[in-house]
């Protein structure tokens, strides 16, 4: 029996990431091999544990009281089930490639262990993520990998770019966490659990339910798309891209931003008893594909254009999960794993050869790096949603799902699939075929060593054989082995012929434009001119929050700075001006230093001292008189008020 | 003498005498400026006090004599008062040729 | 036998005639000795008061009480005459009018405060008073070179005559009202009847005036700044603690209990008399460049907290003053024998020269940061507890404003304390040669801080003592 | 109890301020011995002290009881339970690592070490008396060394800084006094045992102007918006153990005493006061993470964070006051989450402190704008202020995290406006976390630091015990709120939630 042992999965890498960390500097290179090997274990042991559920094995669950607050219990502990299963073997296994990729990649890089330590310890928090049975350790693995992602994206942080990029990324993810963490707050508080199944079992009881159900899944859903980089906090993934390209393989294409997608599964006993929410789900899925795709077309950065397109195929799961797909969203996060873990890789060898992102400065290196561009090729056509490969599956069942659930997004997302093979065939176009552009840079290319060719190759095959478990040719395997009692879409021909022409139209569209003289491009964009500039801009999100958001807090913060200095301290500083020029003290009472209250009542005070002092004369006769008239006038008064 | 025969004079007339007394004193120790001009003034207030003492002995309880003594008392003390009084006034004349009290004021605020 | 009971005054006075007599046929260079044996009449009176310790009587004619307040207040007032002269002994020496004189004067003052303290006749308590009164006088113009020593004599004795003048002006219409000036037979004297006259209350103002002048409450203080600037610092000293302690003991003995009657006529004055005190002398205090003059306006606000407890004047707020008087004294003595110290090194009165002084005499220092701490009334000192049992004696009869009022005012007096702590820890000295402390003084500031942290901390054993001997039930 | 510990305790590092005004001030190394084996030996007796306590009973514990000053009913009695004896856990930590902190003290050290034993005392004595007297005593003993060892050891604008400190707290505790003492009149049982008054009944509309009393001298040492303005000053100038115990632990004073006294003695009139507490305490998350966003002075900015943290501890405090019977189970959480944010925040501010001076030391300013690229100039001190910015900043799995999720959770029921404007301040603390880490450790480093050493042993000594306190609070909560938990449930029963 494997599964008590689940915990070794995440541990391992936990234990990597402390060992680099602290002994790193010790070894020739850095300790990576620490890393590898115990996430290579960490893989084999998560094969184990899928191939026992595979083989029908009961899922596995451990608890313990956590904290016991007077009476009220908090559980916390782990979980395997099929969802858990698969998503512990996608991630291990990318997670395992990246690193071997990444000892060719960061080959001499100034912070070798620190970058090892860092993968090691991202790896263990998606694990626990991945395996916690509760919504706080869920949250906790949440925030670290957010943490860990920071740590990557800025880890040239000598640079600009991944400065700002890396503090981005943490803060609008955080924007998104803050919805997740009231979200739970509002389950906890209504179901008085933590645990998947036990909130679940809460919402299906009707603990909590109409309006405010609604509301609790949509924060906990914003949570999601603050990972996910679902519109509107889609902003940071881009510029996420600063980081070094094996991490944004991994992290930023395969698993982390995924980690949405899978919040949602995980709650998906939330979201289904709420139509709305799912509704919310499916749109914000829809409009980011769109989006995104839009985006990606003009987009000339390599990486930014891999980036606009798994947000896109991000918003393509939230769609599937949205429109009561679960098992194609689910799906198609995993052959999306692969494929797009290979693009990346695929565009971190081009980048590497050719020390630039540019696809203006790129051109014709099919010849000179044919490993690279065919498996990036394969990767493309997965994409692209071309069968037999991995990607035509899943979004071809995301599609009948859409189909089935409403015309609109159907379409929407029918055009997004569309945008993604044109896209895809213009990156391909631009980078491996044509002549070279820049011919400095062409001289130097030379194909990857191997230690980065060959997860390219495992991925490739991956992304040509991961889509057939969930294909009619093994019989829907994926779909018996994760699902959530919906009724299995039956399969409509139009829309698989609708996928596959979209896709190829897609494609055709792209090379004439980009393979061949038939478009003049600046005639094109002379006339879409408005679009064109739009889409230029990524839409203007950045800028757009660049004058509300952030401009407005740091607007704030100025005001709030300001305000504190002058108006809460000062207050009383006016208090004690004022008091001085009543006083009209020049320098009694010398506290100069002091201002504040102290200024304040020591200007009150010391101006009456003065005052008062003046009553001593330093004649001895008006003392005297002093003290006479005080006595008799006050017998007077004494007796005028009749003591 | 007895106090029969002294009781023609009201007590009231005798208060009266002693309270201007001491508002004499008062006055001349307030508007004099003159050190020992002042010294004598606060003389005649003690007087005042005096008067009082001896005529409400008188009055009251003629059998005791406590207030007769306790003037006497007051004589003596004003006796040396006015003797330490003198010799400080005397000190002062000397070092810096001053009597008149308002030109004493070396402290003051 | 009543003179085993007054054995301390014989034993003050005679040593004084000797010492007199002394001074006058011993040549000025041979005079050290003095000083000493001043120490020792005083130490001999307090052992004298042993007999009387727990007897219970009155004398002479009922005009003199055997009581323990009286043995309290005598104790009280002998150690102050032990440190005062311990304080003394090297600045006196510096001066050119040296000699026995001052000393006698000194034991005759003390004899007066006992007189004032343990009398039960008015007539008694006057005379004690003109007897304080009369040695202080002189005490004041000590230094007869400085025309400020002058001045302070000349303001200090008019305004005492004339104060004391008025004094007696009360006495007598108290007594020509009541017929009586023993404050027992007062005590006895029909009450209603008392609070009824007219005349009677104007007495009783004099009478609050006339002591009110001694103690410095304000408005009847205006000579104290001036005195206590002008005359020699070691009277000073003696003036902040010894001529007060007294008025506050004859203060008790008259109005919480000879005119108890009364109460509901004094108790507002002492009350408007207290507010104006502390406010007026914390206020005047900020301001001021001299520290003597500093600490005479502190000691009239010290005054007008004490005072809360006369108008309160219930039998904790009387116990309260006791050991606020046993407390201040300890305090004052230490924080003048400070100021002697810098001003017998020629260092100076002003605060500005007291920079730095955490540097050249470091135990001196903190031992004065204990006493300002103690007048502010910060825990672990005495000054806390004297406060804080006013306070609560205040808050538990109802004078919530009073106790609000001190409250306020001891965060008003930090300013002025402030001033010289920071003066002596916060800037650097402008010549950093340390500071030698002679014995006698260090005696002394040992002796004050350690009492006032011991009476605070262990304030229990004081209390009870006080609880015994107080007069007020 | 056999042994007098707690008297131990609070007295020892007393002890130890006399022995050195006994040393003679040449013999530096001595005096700084002296001081850190008397704070450790506190720290030792507080650890014997945690491996003695029964937990899981809601009483005091250990109390020591001596008549004192009877005619008044005041007594020398101490004592503590689960929340005193955190915070005399966090005390002890604390006091040990600022004696190392101030290794590098050279200027007159021998009257800085007793003025800091003097101090430790005070804290160590607060957080044990359970008499009203007793404690004021201790209140205010504090304030004095306090005042020293900023004025003289405090930087540029110390004296400003320390006499501002000063007169706030001096203030407040005035007010405080009075409020005690008409408690003291009020119940009319002739003592000052907090636990005895506490169990007394009292009017309802006179405990309304007693809290407002209390109130106010708790709140200007927590301190509460507006109370606050005298914190910045105060950390700014301050020495760096200074500031460490400043914002470690007395800050804490303010909060325990709404623990130990305003609370159990008040319930009424804290329910009536509930609303304005949780505003307040609200303003003090979102404000004061808006102004530590405008600083440019490293300090000052961590200074500021203070202010946003105890604004937690305030709105968890709130929540509990106000909760009644109808959310005891969100009280109880709420009331957790406040405690435990005293000690996560002790750990957190006191580190972040240490940090700062670490590298004010080297580089003689703390102004993020002449400071960046730290990470490739200090790489070990670069990596811990990191850690204790996101330690600071609630990162799940470090202690402040707990603290700030049950404060939030328990406080959503009943607050619910108040707690989603208050997460706002959540994502406001990152940024400006953020913003501090991309200028100060990010970037070009700098050439005229180049030369500049990393953090040394001691310093080391001083950061890594509260690396591992951070870590190990955060993942196993339990440890602590076992402690607190059954003074925490009595507390909320008092409150009125059953």
């Amino acid at each position: 029996m494997m599964l008590p042992y689940a915990w070794l999965i995440a541990a391992l890498p936990l234990l990597a990431a402390l060992a680099i960390m602290f002994f790193g500097r010790r070894f020739k290179n850095g300790g990576d091999f620490i890393g590898i090997a115990a996430i290579a274990v960490s893989f084999v042991l998560s094969l184990l544990v899928f191939g026992q559920l595979a083989g029908g094995a009961e899922s596995y669950r451990f608890t313990f009281t956590w904290l016991n607050l007077g009476g009220v219990p908090v559980q916390n502990g782990i979980a395997v089930d099929n969802l858990t299963a698969v998503m512990l073997v996608v991630v291990t296994l990318v997670s395992m490639l990246v690193q071997i990729y990444s000892r060719g990649y960061m080959h001499g890089d100034v912070r070798y262990p620190r970058y090892y330590a860092t993968l090691s310890f991202f790896t263990f928090s998606m694990l626990a993520l991945v395996l916690a049975d509760n919504f706080l350790l869920l949250y906790i693995g949440w925030e670290l990998v957010g943490l860990s992602s920071y740590l990557l994206i800025g880890h040239w942080f000598e640079n600009p770019g991944p400065r700002y990029a890396s503090m981005k990324a943490f803060i609008t993810t955080r924007i998104g966490d803050v919805g997740l963490f009231i979200g739970i707050i509002v389950l906890f508080l209504t179901t008085g659990a933590f645990g998947f199944p036990e909130v679940a079992a809460g919402v299906a009881a009707g603990k909590i339910s109409g309006t405010l159900l609604t509301v609790a899944a949509v924060l906990v859903f914003s949570g999601a798309v603050g990972k996910s980089a679902q519109f509107p906090l889609h902003v940071w993934l881009p510029d996420a891209m600063e980081g070094p390209t094996p991490v944004s393989a991994l992290i930023h294409a395969a698993t982390m931003v995924a980690a949405g997608v899978y919040l949602v599964a995980r709650a998906y006993g939330v979201f289904a008893e709420s139509t709305s929410a799912l509704a919310v789900v499916a749109w914000i899925g829809t409009i980011t594909a769109v989006m995104a795709a839009l985006i990606a077309t003009l987009a000339t950065d390599l990486k930014k254009v891999l980036a606009y397109s798994t947000i896109s195929q991000l918003g393509y799961m939230m769609v599937g999960l949205g429109v009561g797909g679960y098992t194609a969203g689910v799906f198609h996060l995993t052959t999306h794993a692969f494929f797009k873990a290979l693009l990346f890789l695929g565009s971190g060898s081009v980048i590497h050869a050719l020390h630039t992102q540019e696809m203006h400065e790129m051109g014709g290196l099919v010849k000179k790096m044919p490993v690279t561009a065919w498996t990036f090729i394969i990767g493309t056509a997965a994409l692209a949603g071309i069968p037999p490969f991995a990607g035509f599956w899943s979004k071809d069942e995301i599609l009948l799902s859409a189909y089935h659930y409403n015309p609109v997004i159907f379409g929407l997302t029918l055009f997004a699939a569309f945008l993604t093979a044109y896209y895809m065939t213009r990156a391909v176009v631009l980078t491996f075929f044509g002549k070279p552009r820049d011919h400095h840079k062409h001289e130097h290319a030379h194909e990857s060593p191997a230690n980065m060719t060959g997860p390219l190759v495992v991925l490739a095959v991956l992304a040509v054989v991961a889509g057939l478990p969930g294909s009619p040719l093994m019989g829907n395997w994926f779909g018996k082995f994760i699902h959530f009692g919906e009724h299995e879409a039956e399969a409509v021909p139009a829309v698989m012929v609708m996928a596959i022409a979209s896709a190829l139209l897609g494609i055709l569209v792209g090379y004439l434009v980009y393979g061949t003289k038939l478009v003049d491009r600046r005639k094109a964009i002379a006339v879409t001119r408005p679009v064109y500039s739009f889409l230029k801009h990524k839409m203007y999100f950045d800028e757009l929050y660049a004058y509300t958001v952030i401009g407005g807090t740091q607007a704030l913060s100025a005001v709030a700075g300001w305000v504190d200095k002058n108006i809460v301290d000062g207050l009383v500083n006016a208090v004690g001006w004022l008091g001085a020029q009543l006083g009209n003290i020049s320098g009694w009472f010398d506290l100069a230093a002091v201002d504040g209250l102290v200024n304040g009542v020591a200007a009150v005070v010391s101006g009456a001292g003065r005052r008062l002092r003046r009553w001593q004369t330093g004649y001895v006769q008006s003392y005297a008189l002093t003290f006479f008239a005080t006595v008799i006038i006050g017998v007077i008064i004494y007796e005028l008020i009749g003591g | 003498m007895t106090a029969a025969s002294v009781s023609q004079i009201p007590l009231a007339y005798v208060l009266i005498f002693g309270a201007l007394l001491f508002g004499l004193g008062l006055y001349g120790a307030l508007l004099r400026t003159n050190a020992v001009r002042i010294l004598m003034s606060i003389e005649l207030m003690l007087n005042a006090a005096n008067i009082n003492l001896v005529a409400f002995n008188q009055y009251l309880s003629p059998g005791y004599v406590n207030g007769q003594i306790f003037s006497i008392f007051v004589i003596t003390v004003a006796a040396a008062e006015a003797a330490v009084g003198l010799a400080i006034i005397l000190e002062i004349v000397r070092r810096r040729n001053i009597v008149d009290i308002d030109k004493i004021n070396l402290l003051k605020w | 036998m009543d003179y085993l009971y007054i054995l301390p005054e014989l034993i003050l006075v005679a040593v004084a005639l000797v010492l007199l007599v002394a001074s006058a046929v011993v040549d000025k260079g041979r005079q050290g000795f003095i000083p000493a044996v001043t120490a020792a009449g005083f130490l001999a009176a307090m052992v004298a008061v042993y007999p009387a310790i727990g007897q219970q009587s009155s004398i002479f004619g009922r005009m003199v009480a055997v009581d323990g307040f009286a043995q309290f207040f005598k104790v009280i007032f002998l150690a102050v005459g032990i440190l005062v002269t311990l304080a003394s002994a090297g600045y006196m020496a510096k001066q050119e009018t040296s000699g026995g004189e001052y000393y006698v004067l000194l034991m005759f003052a003390v004899t007066g405060m006992i007189i004032m303290a343990s009398s039960t006749d008015l007539l008694a308590i006057w005379l004690g008073l003109e007897l304080v009164s009369m040695a202080s006088y002189v005490l004041a113009g000590y230094r007869r070179e400085d025309p400020k020593s002058n001045e302070a004599a000349i303001k200090y004795f008019l305004m005492g005559a004339i104060a004391s003048a008025a004094l007696l002006f009360g006495l007598s219409l108290l007594y020509g009202f009541t017929g009586t000036t023993n404050l027992l037979d007062l005590t006895n004297y029909e009450q209603k009847a008392m609070s009824g006259s007219a005349v009677l209350r104007v007495a009783m103002f004099f009478l609050v005036a006339g002591f009110g002048f001694k103690v410095a409450l304000v408005p009847f203080h205006m000579w104290a700044p001036d005195a206590y600037e002008g005359a020699p610092t070691p009277v000073t000293a003696f003036f902040s603690i010894g001529p007060k302690a007294a008025g506050l003991a004859a203060l008790i003995r008259i109005f919480p209990i000879g005119l108890a009657g009364l109460a509901g006529h004094w108790s507002i004055l002492f009350a408007i008399l207290a507010a104006v005190s502390m406010t007026v002398g914390n206020l005047t205090a900020l301001g001021q460049k001299n520290i003597k003059r500093m600490m005479a306006y502190s000691s009239i606000a010290q005054i007008g907290y004490i005072t809360i407890g006369l108008a309160v004047s219930s039998a904790r707020s009387i116990e309260a003053i006791m050991y606020y008087v046993l407390a201040y004294v300890f305090i004052n003595a230490g924080l003048f024998a400070m100021i002697i110290l810098l001003d017998e090194r020629g260092i100076g009165q002003k605060i500005e020269d007291y920079a730095g002084l955490s540097q050249r005499a470091p135990m001196a220092a903190a031992a004065m940061v204990v006493f300002f701490v103690a007048l502010i009334g910060i825990p672990f000192t005495s000054g806390f507890f004297a406060k804080f049992f006013i306070f609560t004696s205040a808050v538990e009869s109802g004078f919530m404003w009073l106790a609000i009022l001190l409250a306020v005012n001891s965060a008003i007096s930090v300013g002025y304390y402030y001033g010289v702590v920071r003066a002596m820890y916060l800037e650097a000295p402008k010549d950093p040669s340390p500071v030698k402390v002679p014995p006698s003084l260090g005696a002394v500031l040992l002796t004050g801080a350690l009492a006032t942290l011991a009476i605070g901390i262990f304030s229990e054993p004081f209390l009870r003592l006080i609880g015994l001997v107080s007069p007020v039930r | 109890m056999s042994l007098p510990i707690l008297t131990l305790i609070v007295f020892v590092p007393l002890a130890g301020s006399l022995l050195i005004t006994l040393v003679p001030r040449e013999q530096d190394k001595t005096i700084k011995q002296i001081a850190l084996v008397a704070t450790l030996i506190s720290a030792a007796f507080v650890a014997y002290l945690w491996t003695q306590f029964r937990f899981g009973e809601p009483g005091m514990q250990f109390t020591e009881r001596a008549s004192w000053i009877p005619s008044l009913g005041v007594q020398y009695l101490m004592g503590i339970d689960g929340i005193s004896l955190s915070l005399l856990i966090l005390t002890g930590l604390l006091t040990v690592l600022a004696a190392l902190a101030s290794w590098n003290i050279t200027h007159r050290s021998k009257e800085y070490f007793a003025l800091f034993l003097l101090l430790c005392t005070g804290m160590y004595g607060v957080f044990v008396a359970l008499d009203y007297v007793l404690f004021y005593v201790f209140w205010e003993l504090v304030l004095v060394p306090m005042f020293f060892l900023i004025g003289i050891w405090g930087g540029p604008r110390r004296e400003y800084a320390a006499i501002k400190f000063f007169i706030y707290t001096l203030a407040g505790s005035v007010l405080m006094l009075v409020g005690i003492l008409a408690i003291y009149f009020q119940s009319g049982l002739g003592t000052f045992d907090m636990t005895v008054l506490a169990q007394h009944k009292y009017p309802v509309a006179w405990q309304w102007w007693i809290f407002l009393l209390l109130y106010v001298g708790f709140a200007v040492k927590v301190p509460v918006f507006p109370f606050h303005t005298w914190l910045p000053d105060a950390h700014v100038e301050a020495p760096t153990a200074i500031s460490v115990l400043l914002a470690g632990v007395l800050l804490k004073m303010g909060t325990y005493a709404f623990f130990r006294i305003a609370l159990p003695t008040l319930p009424d009139a804290a329910r009536a006061w509930a609303p304005i507490f949780a505003v307040l305490g609200l303003i003090n998350i979102v404000y004061g993470a808006l102004v530590a966003m405008a600083q440019q002075d490293l300090k000052k900015m961590v200074a500021y964070s203070s202010i946003n943290h105890m604004g937690y501890v305030m709105l968890g405090l709130a929540a509990a006051m106000a909760a009644g019977p109808g959310h005891a189970a969100a009280a109880k959480l709420a009331i957790t989450g406040a405690a435990y944010q005293m000690f996560a925040h002790g750990l957190s501010s006191g580190m972040l402190f240490l940090l700062v001076g670490v590298v004010y030391d080297r580089t003689h300013t703390r102004d993020m704008n002449k400071l960046s690229g730290l990470y490739l100039t200090f790489p070990v001190w670069a990596t811990f202020l990191a850690f204790g910015a996101f330690a600071s900043l609630g990162l799940p799995g470090l202690s402040g995290f707990i603290a700030e999720f049950f404060v939030l959770l328990g406080a959503f029921p009943i607050f619910k406006v108040f707690v989603i404007l208050a997460t706002s301040g959540l994502v406001f603390t990152a940024a400006f976390y953020l913003m501090m880490m991309r200028r100060v450790l990010m970037g070009q480093k700098r050439p005229e630091y180049d030369q500049m050493p990393d953090a040394n042993p001691r310093e080391l000594t001083t950061l890594v015990p509260l690396t591992i306190m951070i870590i190990i609070f955060g993942v196993a909560p339990s440890i602590l709120v076992n402690m607190m938990n059954p003074a925490l449930v009595q507390l909320v029963a008092k409150l009125g939630g059953m």
